[in-house]
């Protein structure tokens, strides 16, 4: 089972995914957090394995959560899921240590492949953004 | 030659900082619609990818996704029309004034049926400020002329000297009382409009005579 | 003072027309997708509509509409993206040269935890071709170092007199050895920009004692 933690400042996003991802055999959603901060403090009590994470958030963006997360807990994975493919935005967020990158309206399967992919250990990219880096 | 360059410069200075004046406005507007826009086309994708998923298993929850989803595109649309429409008032003010004149004019006509008469004398260019106040105004008063006045005719003159812009609108409808309490912000905010530029504006009316907005600005360089 | 204030306004002029022009175009790409986007949110509240109204009846049609209303949630979206993309990218250069100075450190800090000792000592606002050069020299450096310092302090300095503007970046990592062939553009592409302004650029850096880059810029007013 792979325990996920949703960080979106837009409750309909997680309310969306969380209603798409729980329906998967393997997939749990353990929790939502409305901003970087927040994320923080659900990753040390829910333990998750997978962190869903936006970048534009008020009082603590994703990419500098990510980089905390990923500093404090090292086994969990970060998937950064945005809604723009700005350059810098990938860039930043690889560089705070983000396991991959995703867009918001990618297809749910592939969404679903790609947390499984990551809980792996790989790195994923929407198509089209490695070139970007 | 020195002091005719300086001219020459002083000009393109005043006239390229009004158009960035006038394009940065646009932009922010621009902008910021495409941020909320974004967001709104992301949380649809999302709501309706959801009710995708459910559609077959629990079309009670697919539903009330849809429905979410339905409600952003609603949104999402708004938020379109309304930067395309403050994109298109902006973009007119660039334009030399007759042509934005000229355009409101246009729609006037085709609300109510009138041509109205337009006489305009300028000289030079106006400045953004001037000729952005200038179209506001004409554009608060034929809609106030759609709106109440019932009128057959309607004439919208305008002349220019070096110092000094005029414009009328006069229109043979039914008028009003300007000294009765309204509750719009028409005229307030025409004549707030003709203060901040050190300007004139008068307005004369009475029951059964017509109205008539004079406006003078204005054109020093200061 | 005639000749002084011929400078000035030559300047302006070269400035605001740089804006202008950046301005322009990213307008241009704003109105167009706009545009394009009301036809494809349209036809996107069409299908969501028809989808919603055949869920509980024919769900199988019902779901051929919903997968049509994603694809055109696709579009749009590219097109609110691209335009965003459009946008951004020259925003920066036209805010003050600390503002957006201060925007990269704090990218910076967030992707490493180090907070820039930033100092500037400017006096009057940069012309558009030198602030975008110096903020591309900025970013790059910061791309860098967070990519292979391994620094625990950046210093940003610039200093600014009537004719020249100076800037150093310096971190404390470890360093690298600047006559070793490398494959990247970005240190290359630093001196071509500043050598197309006329400028100097030097890098003193040797492994274990850090890095520092130092640019100096003509203001001059041709
Ligand atoms: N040309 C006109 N002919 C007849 N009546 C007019 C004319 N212009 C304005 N009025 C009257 O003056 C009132 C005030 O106009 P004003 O433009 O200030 O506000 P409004 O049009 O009622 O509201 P708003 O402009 O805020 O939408 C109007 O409600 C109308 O009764
Ligand atoms: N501040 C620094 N500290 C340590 N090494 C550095 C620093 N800046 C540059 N380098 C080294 O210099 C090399 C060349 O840098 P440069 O920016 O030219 O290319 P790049 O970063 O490798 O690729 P690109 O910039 O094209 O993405 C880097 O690969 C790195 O090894
Ligand atoms: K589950
Ligand atoms: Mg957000
Ligand atoms: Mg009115
Ligand atoms: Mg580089």
């Amino acid at each position: 089972m792979i325990g996920l933690l949703l960080v979106d400042d837009q409750s309909l996003i997680c309310q969306g995914l969380a209603a798409i991802l729980d329906r998967e055999d393997d997939l749990q959603v353990l929790g939502c957090a409305e901003n970087g901060r927040a994320a923080i403090s659900q990753v040390e009590s829910l333990q998750p394995d997978v962190v869903l994470m936006d970048i534009r958030m008020p009082i603590m963006t994703g990419i500098e959560a990510t980089r905390l997360i990923v500093d404090r807990f090292p086994t969990v994975k970060v998937l950064v899921l945005s809604t723009f493919d700005d350059d810098r935005d990938i860039a930043l967020s690889m560089r705070a240590g983000a396991n991959g990158y995703l867009l918001k309206d990618m297809p749910a399967p592939e969404l679903v492949g790609a947390i499984r992919l990551v809980h792996r250990g790989y790195t994923q990219m929407a198509p089209g953004l490695m070139e970007k880096l | 030659r020195l002091r005719d360059r300086e001219i020459l410069y002083r000009q393109q200075v005043e006239h390229l900082t009004a158009t960035a004046a006038a394009i940065e406005e646009r932009n922010r507007i621009a902008r910021e619609i495409h941020d909320s826009l974004g967001h709104s086309l992301t949380a649809l994708n999302v709501q309706m990818q959801a009710a995708a998923t459910l559609l077959l298993t629990d079309p009670t929850q697919a539903h009330s996704f849809l429905t979410q989803a339905q409600r952003l595109g609603k949104t999402a649309m708004q938020e379109v029309r309304e930067s395309v429409r403050a994109l298109r008032t902006d973009e007119r003010t660039e334009q030399p004034f007759a042509e934005t004149i000229a355009a409101l004019a246009e729609e006037f006509r085709q609300v109510t049926g009138i041509t109205p008469n337009i006489c305009l004398r300028l000289t030079q260019p106006l400045s953004f400020s001037v000729s952005k106040t200038l179209y506001r105004i004409v554009q608060e008063t034929l809609t106030n002329i759609s709106k109440y006045a019932e009128a057959t005719q309607v004439q919208i003159h305008s002349i220019a000297t070096e110092h000094r812009i005029d414009l009328k609108i006069t229109d043979n409808g039914r008028g009003f009382n300007a000294h009765q309490q309204t509750t719009g912000f028409g005229l307030q905010g025409m004549q707030e409009r003709v203060a901040a530029l050190n300007g004139k504006f008068h307005l004369t009316t009475s029951p059964g005579s017509g109205c008539q907005i004079q406006v003078e600005l204005p054109l020093s360089l200061n």
